[in-house]
C-alpha cells in the first residue's frame, strides 16, 4: 500500500524529529500545496475565490489561533471574535494613520495589538479555570464589541460607524479594495497563512508546545514538574491572540472589505470554535479540514436543491440548511470526538498496518 | 474634580433626590435579575447532572414558548396547550438523550458543550421551519397571569409594579425551592449530583444515565417553558428572544455553575447592580448601554477572588 | 501456545469444578478499543456461585478490561466487545446496560477508587444503594454494617470524598459497592494503595461476605500472595489471554507462579535488593 | 548559546558520583512541621531529616499524612507551623514550580502524567526548566532551538534506555497500562536530574515481577546517580529491602523512626500499621 | 436567461430580524409576480424575482451578492452592513444597488455614489420630517424642549444622530441619545427608567426588529404618553403594535408609504394572492403597512426598468441601463394613478446629484387596530440636509480613496 513505513529507519534524532518522519506524509503535503498554489488558481471562478477559498483560508487561520489556546493549552475561549476585531481595527487604524505603511507590515503589527489585549484578558486564567474561564472570555467578547461601537476614534468617526478598507497595493500590485483581483487576494492570503502555519507547527512541536500541552492535561502536575504556569498560559494567550488578530485583519481587508462592530460578535466566535473542534483540538491540520466543512458546507448545501432540481424558497432552504449543519456537527462529534484530524490519523494508521486489521 | 464629583457624589445625590425613582430602579433590577436567574436555573441543573454546559437552554426557551403559542393559536385551550407543550419538551429531552448524550457519554466537557451548540442550531432551524420567523404574542390572560399594574406612592412619588413581573418573581422563587428540595432530599437528587462528579462510577453503582438525563433535561424544559412565558409576556415571542441566554452566563459565573441557590441569588445581585450602574453611572458618564458587559466584568472580578463563584463547588486539587 | 490455551478453554468453558453451578461465565470474548487496539484476544472464565475467583496478571494484561467488559463499562472508553458471550445467572448480559446488571445483582468496584469527589463519604455510600427497593430501614442497617467494617469511614463520614486519602477512598468505593447488596462483586485491585493490615482486612471482609452472605467474587489482583490465599480458584492472564488457570492451592505450588507472582524462588523469599537483571522466559510462553 | 548548552548537558549526564555511606550530611530537615485542613490535622508537629544519598522510607496507615508530607516538602502545601531546611537553607514561602529548580522531583500516588502526550514528550517536560531558547528560534525550529532540542532529546533517550521504555517512546501515555505509566512518571522525575527524589507509592498496583524491576531502578538511581530518595510504599518487603531508614506516621503523628528491622519490630508500628500477620 | 430580467433580493426571512423582514419581502415579491401575471412582465419581458436568504448576516450577504451578481441587473442588499460591503464592489462589478428607505443618507450624492440608490427618502430626511411634524412646521417652537432618540446601538440606529445634533444646535432644543444594545432589545427597562427620569417632551424611536415591540411594551408600562412617541418607518409595523392593541393608541410612525386599499392591491390580490402563489400567511396581511411598503419598493424598481427600457429602446436591459433608469426616475402623480398607486407614495424624481428623490412622507398614527394617516405630505428641507450629505459623501470618498466616483458615467 502507499503507507509502507518499513525500510524507513531513523539514524539520528534530527531525522526522527523531522517534520515528516514518514516520507509519504511529505509527499501528500506536496500534492496539497500543489493544488492550493497551482490547480485552484487556474480553475477557480470568482465566486469560488470569494465565497469559498479565501474565507476557508482565513477561518482556518483564526481557528488555528484558537486551537493554540484551547487545543494545546487547554484554555477554552469564547472570545475569539473579539480578538479578531482588535486585529481588524488595529490594522485599520495603522493603515489610516500611516497611509504609506506596507500592508504586510500593518497586518503583522496589528497582530501584536491583539496579542497585547489577549494577554490582558488572559490574566484571569491564572486563577479561573474551565467553563468559568470560558465565560470570562465572553466578557472580553462583549466588552470589545461594545468598545468598537462606542469609541468613534476607532472607525475614524465614519458616518457609517463601520470600518471601510481603501484600495491598497503591495509593491504596485493591488491587494485590497474592490479593484483587487480575487486571485491576487487569494495568493496573498494563501502565502501569509502558509507562513504562519509553518511557524505554528514548529512552535507546537517544540518546547512551547510541550509546556502548553502539559498545562492542558494536568496543570497541577505541570506546576510540580517545574513549569511556570503563568509563563505557559500567558504565552499561549499571546501567540493565540496574535494569530487570531492577523486572521481578523485579513478577514476584513482581504475578504469583506468593510465591517460593522457586531460582525465581531459571538456568532463568529462560535463559528471559529466549531472549526477548531470539528477539525480536532490540538491539531494544526484539523483547522483546515474543519474550515472546509464549516465554511464551505453551507455554501455548497445551498446548491443542492438546484442540482436535484427541486424548487424551495430561500427561507425554507436556509432553515433546512441550519438544521443540517447543526445535525452534522453533532454527528461528527459522535463519530469522532477528537475531530477530523484524528479521523485522518486513524485512517493513516490503518493504511500503515494494511492489509492487517490490527 | 468635576469628574470625580460626577463619579462619586452625584449618583448618590440623585438617589436621595428621587427615592421613589430609586425604588423603581431596584424593582426593575430585581425583576430582570429574576428573569436572568430563570434561564440560569436550566443551565445549572443540566451542568450539575452531566457537566454539560448546555448552550441550548436559550433556544429551548424560545422553542417552548413558540410551541405553547403555536398550539394555542391552533385553537387548543390554554392549559391544554401547556400540557401538550410539556409533552413536547419531554419528547425533546428523550431525543437529546438518545441522539446526543448517550453516544457522547464520557467525552470531554468541551465536546459536549459543542454538541449542545449543535443542538441549538438544529432547534433554531427546526423552530423557524415549523413556526416561521414572525413575532408571536404570548398568552397571558388565558393562563391566568394578571397583566395589570400596581401603583404604590411612597415619598409622594410613584412606583409601578407590573403584576406579571410579580408573577415571574413568585414563580422563580417557587421553582428554586422545589429544585433545592428535590436535589438535596431525594435519592434521585443524590444520584444527579453523583452523576455530575463521575459518570463512570455512577454507571458502576447502577445509576442509569439515560433515566436521569431524560429527567433532568425534562425539568430544564419545564423551566424553559416558565421562562418563555414570562419573557414572552414582556417582549413577545420571536427568535430574537434567543439572545437572552447570554444574560444568564454572568449569573452562572457569579453564582457558581452547580448551585441552584447561586443561580437565583447571583441573578438578583446582577440584575440589581447592573441596573443601578447603568442608571446612575452608565448613562450619565459612559454613553449608556453598559448592561451588555457590566455583569460580565462584575462576575469576572468576583471570580478572581472565588474561582468557583459565590456558591459553586470547590475545585478539588489533590495530587 | 495459542493452541494450548484454545485446548484449555475447551474444558474451562463450562465450569471449573464439574457439577457446580456457575453464576458468571465469560466465553471467549474479544475487546477492541478505538476500533484498532485489540486488547482481549479471546478470554474465557467462569465463577461458581459462592466462589471467590482471582484474576491475576501483569499490568496491561487486560484484567480491568475484562471486568469492564462484564459490567458493560467499555462504551465510555470507546471500547467494544466484538466476539464472545457473557452469561450471568445463565442469561446473556452483554446487551444489558450496566445499571440493569447491577439490579440483577452484579456490581463492580472500579480500579483506582472512583469516588464522587464532591459528595460526602456518607452520600457516596448511600448512592451505592440507588438501585435498592427494600426501604430506608434496610439501607440504614447496611450503612451501619459498612461503618462496622470500615471504622475510618465513620470518622470521615461528613467530609467530601475528594479530600480523603487514597486508602480512605478505596474503602469508600468498596463500601459503596456493598451498599447495593449484590449477589456478585467484581473487585478491581482492591488492595492497591492500602496499608498491609487494611489489605488483610479487606480480604477478610471479602471472605466474610462470601461465607455469610454467599456473595461471589471475581477479583483482579496484583497482590498474588493474598489473592491466592483467599481465592478458591485462579486465572492468570497475559497480553489479553488466559495463560494458566487452576485451583488456588494448585497455582500456589506452580513453579512459575511461585517465581513470578509469589516471589518465592527455590530458597525462600528473595530480597528485592539483589534481584538479578535478567528475566527467565516463562514456561507457558515457551 | 547552544555551544554553552552542550557541556551543561553532558556534564549533567554523569552526575556527581555516589557518596560513600559514612560522613553523610543532612540534605533536608523538617522541624515541628504541622499542617491541617480545616478540622483535619494531616500532619501534627513532625520532625525528621533526610541525609544525602540515603533511601528514606515513609510508611504509615492510610490517611496518616504521608502524601501530605511530600506535598509539604516540595511546596505544594504550605505548613502552618515548623521550618523546613533544604541544603542548609531555611525555606520560607515557596512556589511549587521552584522546587524542581532547587533539585526536588517527585512522582505521584495517583499517576499524574500528561495523558494527551507521548511518553517522550512527557519526559521532555521534565527538561523544560533547563531549556532556554526564545520564541523566535522556536518559530523557525532551526539553529539554536533545534540544537537545544536534540541535546535534551539525547539526555532523555539515556533515561528511556535506562528504564527500558524505549518501545513505548511514541505511544500516548493515556493508553499505557498502569505499571508502565508509573515507570514513565519515574522517568519524567529523573529527567529533572533531582538531588532529592520523592516517590509516592511507586509500586502500588504492580505485580511482583514489576516490583522487582522497579526496585532495581530505584536502587540504580540511588547508587549510580547518587540521588537521595524519599519513598512511600505499602509493601513492607520492598521497604525493608530498599530503605536505609524508615519513619512511621500515624494520624499525622510520628510514631517511630529508625532502621527498617528496628521499626518492623516496634510494637506500636505493628498495631497501627502492619497488623499481626507480618 | 435572455427571456427574462434577473432581479435578485437578499432577503432576511430568518434570524432575529425576520419579523420585520418577512412582510416586506412578501410585498416586494408579490408586486413583481403581479406584474408578470398581469402584464406579462415589463415591456414584454418577464422579471425573474429570486430570493437569496441572508438572515441579516453579513457573511451570507457577501456570499449572496457574489452568487447573484453574475447576471443580475440590480442588487438589493437589505442590511446596512451588507450594503456597506457591496457598495465599493458595485463600482467595479457595475451593478446598481437599490436600497429604498435604508442604505445610508449620503447615497443621495449621485456624483459620489454613482451606483447606489435609496429612494424615496433617506434617514436624514426622515429625522428632519419628524422634527418638522413635532414642531408643527415651526422649528423655533422646539426651543428649550427635550427630545430623546431611542435608537438601536448599531450603525443603522446611529445614522440620524449627526442631523439631530445639527438641528439641536440650530434650534436650541436638548437632544438626548438613548442606545439600546442588540441584547437588550427585549428588556429595555434601563432605557425607559432613563426616560422616566429625564422626562423628555418627545421620544423618537430608531428601532428595528424585536426592539420596537420591546420599546412599546415598556412605554405602555411606564405610562409614557404614546402620542409623544414617534418612530422611524422601520418602527411602524402593525405586527409590533397589534399585541398592545388599544394600549398603544396614539403612537406615531413616519412612513413614505400610506396604507390603503389601492387599485394595485386589488390586482395583487386577484393575480397573485388568490392564485395562491403568494407566501402570505393570510390575505388580511395585505393591508399592513410593511407589506404595502414592499409593494412600493418593487414598484420603484419596475419604474426604473421601464425608464431604462424607454431610453434604450429595448426590453432586455442590463445593469448599466437600469442604473440610468434609476437615476432618471420621474414618477409623477399621473403616473402613480396609472400604476393604481395614487397617494400610496409621493411623486418621485431622481437625478445625477439626487439618487434619493427626497419625495417626502406622511405621519401615521396607531388607532388601536391599524395605522391611519394623520398628516399631509411632509417634505425634508434640503438646504439643511444637503450640505451634510455632501460633507459625509466626500469623507467617505476620502476614506476609500481612490474612490472612482462618477467615473466617467455620462449624466442624463
Ligand atoms: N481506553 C483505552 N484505549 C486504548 N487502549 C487501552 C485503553 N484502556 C486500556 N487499554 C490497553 O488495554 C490493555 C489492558 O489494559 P487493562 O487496564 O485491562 O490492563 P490491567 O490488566 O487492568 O492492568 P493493571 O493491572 O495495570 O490494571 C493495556 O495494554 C492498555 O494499553
Ligand atoms: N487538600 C486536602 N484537603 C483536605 N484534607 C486533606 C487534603 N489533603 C489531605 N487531606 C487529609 O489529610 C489526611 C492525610 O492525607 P494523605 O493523602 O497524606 O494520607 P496518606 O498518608 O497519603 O494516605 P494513603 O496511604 O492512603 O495515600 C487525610 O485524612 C486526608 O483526608
Ligand atoms: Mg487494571
Ligand atoms: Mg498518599
Amino acid at each position: 500500500m502507499f503507507y509502507r513505513v518499513s525500510g524507513q529507519f531513523k539514524t539520528s534524532y534530527e531525522s526522527d524529529m523531522a517534520l515528516f518522519p514518514i516520507r509519504q506524509d511529505a509527499v501528500l503535503l506536496g500534492v496539497i500545496l500543489l493544488a492550493m498554489y497551482v490547480v485552484f488558481p487556474l480553475f477557480a471562478s470568482e465566486f469560488t475565490f470569494k465565497a469559498l477559498l479565501v474565507p476557508v483560508m482565513i477561518y482556518s487561520l483564526a481557528a488555528m489561533g484558537l486551537n493554540i489556546l484551547t487545543g494545546f493549552a487547554g484554555q477554552l475561549s469564547l472570545g475569539t471574535a473579539g480578538f479578531m476585531g482588535v486585529g481588524a481595527y488595529a490594522c485599520y487604524k495603522l493603515t489610516t494613520i500611516f497611509p504609506e505603511m506596507n500592508v504586510v507590515v500593518a497586518l503583522l503589527l496589528s497582530g501584536c495589538f491583539s496579542a497585547m489585549v489577549g494577554v490582558a484578558f488572559g490574566l484571569p486564567s491564572l486563577r479561573i479555570k474551565g467553563f468559568y474561564l470560558a465565560i470570562a472570555t465572553l466578557a472580553s467578547q462583549f466588552f470589545l464589541v461594545w468598545l468598537f461601537e462606542k469609541w468613534a476614534w476607532l472607525y475614524n468617526y465614519n458616518a457609517s460607524g463601520a470600518i471601510e478598507v481603501r484600495t491598497m497595493d503591495f509593491f504596485g500590485l493591488v491587494v485590497t479594495g474592490p479593484t483587487a483581483a480575487p486571485v491576487t487576494q487569494y495568493y496573498f492570503v494563501l502565502v501569509i497563512v502558509s507562513l504562519i502555519t509553518f511557524c505554528m507547527i514548529n512552535l507546537t512541536r517544540g518546547r512551547y508546545g510541550r509546556l502548553w500541552k502539559a498545562v492542558r492535561d494536568m496543570d497541577i502536575a505541570a506546576e510540580l514538574v517545574g513549569i511556570n504556569l503563568m509563563r505557559a498560559k500567558l504565552s499561549a494567550f499571546a501567540v493565540s491572540s496574535y494569530v487570531v488578530g492577523v486572521a481578523g485583519a485579513m478577514l476584513v481587508f482581504f475578504w469583506k472589505g468593510a465591517a460593522e462592530p457586531n460582525l465581531f460578535d459571538i456568532p463568529l466566535s462560535f463559528q471559529v470554535l466549531f472549526i477548531a473542534i470539528i477539525g480536532g483540538l490540538g491539531s494544526i491540520l484539523g483547522n483546515f479540514l474543519g474550515a472546509i466543512l464549516i465554511v464551505a458546507l453551507p455554501v455548497l448545501l445551498n446548491f443542492v436543491p438546484g442540482l436535484i432540481g427541486v424548487e424551495v424558497n430561500s427561507a425554507t432552504l436556509e432553515h433546512v440548511n441550519v438544521m443540517v449543519v447543526g445535525a452534522l456537527i453533532v454527528g461528527f462529534l459522535i463519530a469522532e470526538p477528537h475531530g477530523l484530524a484524528r479521523l485522518w490519523a486513524l485512517i493513516r494508521e490503518k493504511l500503515i498496518i494494511w492489509p492487517f486489521p490490527h | 474634580m468635576d469628574a470625580l464629583y460626577l463619579m462619586f457624589v452625584d449618583p448618590f445625590v440623585q438617589m436621595a433626590d428621587a427615592p421613589d425613582f430609586f425604588l423603581q430602579v431596584l424593582w426593575e433590577g430585581l425583576v430582570s435579575g429574576v428573569l436572568y436567574a430563570l434561564i440560569a436555573l436550566g443551565f445549572v441543573l443540566i451542568f450539575k447532572s452531566s457537566r454539560i454546559f448546555n448552550f441550548a437552554q436559550g433556544i429551548m426557551v424560545v422553542f417552548a414558548a413558540l410551541t405553547l403559542v403555536g398550539l394555542y393559536e391552533m385553537g387548543l385551550p390554554a392549559w391544554v396547550s401547556v400540557g401538550v407543550t410539556l409533552l413536547v419538551m419531554y419528547g425533546l429531552a428523550m431525543c437529546v438523550e438518545r441522539v446526543v448524550l448517550r453516544p457522547l457519554v464520557g467525552q470531554p466537557d468541551i465536546i459536549l458543550f459543542m454538541a449542545s451548540i449543535g443542538v441549538t442550531m438544529f432547534l433554531i432551524g427546526f423552530g423557524e421551519f415549523v413556526f416561521g420567523g414572525e413575532n408571536k404574542v404570548m398568552i397571558t390572560e388565558a393562563l391566568g397571569i394578571p397583566t395589570g399594574a400596581i401603583e404604590l406612592n411612597p415619598f409622594d412619588g410613584f412606583v409601578l409594579i407590573e403584576e406579571k413581573d410579580l408573577t415571574a418573581v413568585i414563580m422563580a422563587v417557587l421553582l428554586v425551592l422545589g429544585l433545592l428540595l428535590f436535589l438535596n432530599k431525594t435519592a434521585m437528587g443524590r444520584a444527579i449530583r453523583a452523576l455530575g462528579d463521575d459518570p463512570q462510577a455512577a454507571l458502576s453503582v447502577g445509576i442509569s444515565l439515560s433515566q436521569i438525563w431524560v429527567l433532568v433535561w425534562f425539568i430544564a424544559g419545564v423551566i424553559a417553558l416558565a421562562t418563555g412565558i414570562v419573557w414572552g409576556a414582556r417582549a413577545g415571542v420571536s427568535f430574537a428572544l434567543e439572545v437572552i441566554a447570554y444574560k444568564a452566563l454572568p449569573v452562572l459565573m457569579l453564582g457558581g455553575l452547580e448551585s441552584v441557590a447561586g443561580a437565583i441569588i447571583g441573578g438578583i445581585a446582577i440584575g440589581l447592580l447592573e441596573k443601578i450602574f447603568e442608571i446612575y453611572w452608565g448613562q450619565p458618564l459612559l454613553g449608556g448601554n453598559t448592561e451588555t458587559w457590566f455583569a460580565f466584568i462584575l462576575a469576572l472580578v468576583v471570580l478572581l477572588f472565588r474561582p468557583q463563584g459565590l456558591f459553586g463547588e470547590r475545585i478539588i486539587e489533590r495530587v | 501456545m495459542v493452541v494450548q490455551t484454545a485446548a484449555r478453554q475447551a474444558d474451562v468453558g463450562t465450569s471449573n469444578v464439574p457439577g457446580e453451578e456457575t453464576i458468571l461465565s465469560v466465553n471467549n470474548i474479544e475487546v477492541i478499543y478505538d476500533h484498532v487496539v485489540l486488547v482481549l484476544k479471546g478470554v474465557s472464565l467462569t465463577v461458581p456461585r459462592g466462589g471467590i475467583v482471582a484474576l491475576l496478571g501483569a499490568n496491561g494484561a487486560g484484567k480491568t478490561t475484562t471486568l469492564k467488559a462484564i459490567s458493560n463499562l467499555l462504551q465510555a472508553e470507546r471500547g467494544e466487545v466484538t466476539k464472545g458471550t457473557i452469561e450471568f445467572n445463565g442469561d446473556k448480559v452483554q446487551a444489558l446496560s450496566s445499571n440493569a446488571l447491577v439490579q440483577l445483582g452484579c456490581i463492580q468496584v472500579m480500579e483506582g477508587r472512583h469516588c464522587f469527589e464532591h459528595l460526602s463519604i456518607e452520600d457516596n455510600l448511600m448512592s451505592g444503594a440507588y438501585t435498592r427497593k427494600d426501604g430506608a430501614a434496610a439501607i440504614r442497617r447496611d450503612l451501619e454494617m459498612v461503618y462496622e467494617y470500615f471504622p475510618r469511614l465513620r470518622e470521615r463520614r461528613r467530609s467530601q470524598a475528594g479530600y480523603t486519602s487514597g486508602g480512605e477512598q478505596q474503602m469508600c468505593a468498596v463500601g459503596r459497592a456493598l451498599m447495593s447488596r449484590p449477589e456478585m462483586i467484581l473487585l478491581d485491585e482492591p488492595s492497591m494503595g492500602l496499608a498491609p493490615q487494611l489489605v488483610e482486612e479487606i480480604f477478610e471482609i471479602v471472605k466474610k461476605l462470601n461465607e455469610q452472605e454467599g456473595v461471589s467474587f471475581l477479583l483482579a489482583e496484583q497482590n498474588t500472595n493474598v489473592a491466592l490465599r483467599y481465592a478458591t480458584y485462579g486465572y492468570i492472564m497475559e497480553a489479553g489471554r488466559i495463560v494458566l488457570d487452576g485451583a488456588a492451592d494448585e497455582l500456589r505450588e506452580n513453579e512459575d507462579v511461585k517465581e513470578f507472582y509469589l516471589g518465592v524462588g527455590g530458597e525462600g523469599r528473595k530480597s528485592f535488593k539483589n534481584v538479578k537483571h535478567y528475566k527467565r522466559r516463562k514456561r507457558w510462553l515457551a | 548559546m547552544s555551544v554553552m548548552e552542550r557541556p551543561e548537558v553532558v556534564e549533567s549526564a554523569a552526575v556527581s558520583p555516589a557518596q560513600e555511606p559514612q560522613k553523610r550530611e543532612v540534605l533536608l530537615d523538617l522541624a515541628n512541621v504541622s499542617l491541617s485542613f480545616g478540622g483535619v490535622k494531616a500532619i501534627n508537629n513532625i520532625s525528621f531529616d533526610i541525609q544525602r544519598g540515603e533511601v528514606r522510607a515513609i510508611i504509615g496507615p492510610n490517611g496518616a499524612g504521608k502524601t501530605s508530607m511530600l506535598n509539604v516538602i516540595n511546596g505544594f502545601y504550605q505548613p502552618q507551623e515548623g521550618q523546613i531546611t533544604f541544603k542548609g537553607e531555611r525555606r520560607t514561602q515557596m512556589k511549587p514550580h521552584l522546587a524542581v529548580s532547587q533539585g526536588i522531583a517527585r512522582t505521584f500516588q495517583n499517576v499524574a502524567l500528561f495523558k494527551g502526550m507521548s511518553t517522550l514528550d512527557n519526559i521532555m517536560t521534565g527538561r523544560s526548566t533547563r531549556m532556554r531558547q526564545n520564541m523566535f528560534w522556536q518559530l523557525l525550529y532551526y539553529g539554536p532551538a533545534q540544537r537545544e532540542e536534540i541535546a535534551h532529546r539525547k539526555r532523555v533517550e539515556e533515561i528511556i534506555d535506562f528504564l527500558e521504555i524505549a518501545h513505548i517512546r511514541h505511544t500516548p501515555v493515556g493508553k499505557l497500562p498502569y505499571g508502565l505509566q508509573k515507570r514513565v512518571e519515574l522517568a519524567r522525575a529523573l529527567a529533572m536530574e533531582p538531588e532529592l527524589l520523592l516517590l509516592d507509592e511507586p509500586m502500588a498496583g504492580m505485580n511482583l515481577e514489576e516490583k522487582e524491576d522497579m526496585s532495581r531502578f530505584i536502587i540504580d538511581v540511588n547508587e549510580q546517580l547518587g540521588t537521595t530518595i524519599a519513598l512511600i510504599e505499602h509493601d513492607m518487603g520492598v521497604v525493608m529491602d530498599l530503605s536505609d531508614r524508615v519513619v512511621v506516621l500515624d494520624y499525622g503523628r510520628k510514631i517511630a523512626d529508625g532502621p527498617p528491622d528496628e521499626v518492623q519490630a516496634n510494637q506500636e508500628v505493628i498495631d497501627a500499621y502492619l497488623g499481626v500477620s507480618h | 436567461s435572455a427571456a427574462s430580467l434577473y432581479v435578485p433580493n437578499l432577503t432576511y426571512r430568518t434570524g432575529p430580524f425576520a419579523a420585520t423582514g418577512i412582510p416586506i419581502m412578501n410585498g416586494q415579491r408579490d408586486y413583481v409576480e403581479m406584474i408578470n401575471a398581469r402584464d406579462g412582465g415589463v415591456g414584454g419581458i418577464e422579471l425573474e424575482f429570486d430570493e437569496c436568504e441572508t438572515g441579516y448576516n453579513t457573511n451570507k450577504g457577501v456570499e449572496c451578492y457574489e452568487k447573484t451578481k453574475g447576471n443580475a441587473i440590480v442588487t438589493q442588499p437589505w442590511s446596512t452592513g451588507i450594503t456597506l460591503q457591496v457598495l465599493p464592489r458595485t463600482n467595479v462589478d457595475r451593478i446598481p444597488i437599490l436600497a429604498p428607505g435604508y442604505g445610508f443618507s449620503p447615497m443621495s450624492e449621485g456624483n459620489t455614489f454613482a451606483w447606489a440608490f435609496n429612494p424615496p427618502v433617506s434617514y436624514w430626511d426622515g429625522a428632519y420630517m419628524i422634527l418638522e411634524y413635532i414642531s408643527g412646521g415651526d422649528m423655533s417652537s422646539l426651543k428649550g424642549k427635550e427630545i430623546a432618540l431611542l435608537h438601536l446601538d448599531h450603525p443603522f440606529g446611529k445614522e440620524p444622530i449627526p442631523l439631530f445634533e445639527k438641528m439641536a444646535a440650530a434650534h436650541g432644543f436638548k437632544f438626548l441619545k438613548i442606545p439600546v444594545g442588540l441584547k437588550e432589545m427585549q428588556n429595555q427597562s434601563a432605557q425607559w427608567l432613563q426616560i422616566r427620569r429625564e422626562r423628555p417632551d418627545h421620544v423618537i424611536m430608531w428601532g428595528w426588529g424585536a426592539m420596537n415591540a420591546g420599546a412599546l411594551t415598556e412605554a405602555v408600562k411606564t405610562r409614557f404618553p404614546l402620542d409623544k412617541m414617534i418612530g422611524v418607518w422601520w418602527s411602524g409595523s402593525d405586527d409590533d403594535l397589534l399585541p398592545l392593541g388599544g394600549k398603544a393608541k396614539g403612537y406615531k410612525s413616519i412612513s413614505w408609504n400610506a396604507p390603503g386599499d389601492y387599485a394595485v392591491m386589488k390586482d395583487i390580490r386577484k393575480h397573485v394572492v388568490d392564485q395562491g402563489n403568494s407566501l402570505l400567511k393570510s390575505s388580511a396581511d395585505m393591508d399592513k403597512v410593511f407589506y404595502q411598503r414592499g409593494v412600493v419598493i418593487s414598484a420603484i424598481l419596475v419604474e426604473g426598468i421601464r425608464t431604462a427600457q424607454a431610453k434604450y429602446g429595448k426590453a432586455n436591459i442590463g445593469p448599466e441601463e437600469l442604473r440610468w433608469g434609476l437615476e432618471n426616475l420621474d414618477i409623477t402623480a399621473e403616473r402613480l394613478k396609472e400604476m393604481g398607486m395614487d397617494g400610496m407614495f409621493a411623486p418621485l424624481k431622481t437625478s445625477c446629484d439626487n439618487h434619493t428623490g427626497h419625495a417626502g412622507a406622511w405621519m401615521l398614527e396607531w388607532d388601536g387596530e391599524r395605522f391611519v394617516q394623520v398628516s399631509d405630505l411632509l417634505k425634508p428641507n434640503r438646504e439643511v440636509i444637503k450640505p451634510l450629505e455632501a460633507e459625509k459623501a466626500a469623507e467617505y470618498a476620502r476614506n476609500n480613496a481612490p474612490w472612482p466616483g462618477r467615473d466617467g458615467l455620462a449624466c442624463n
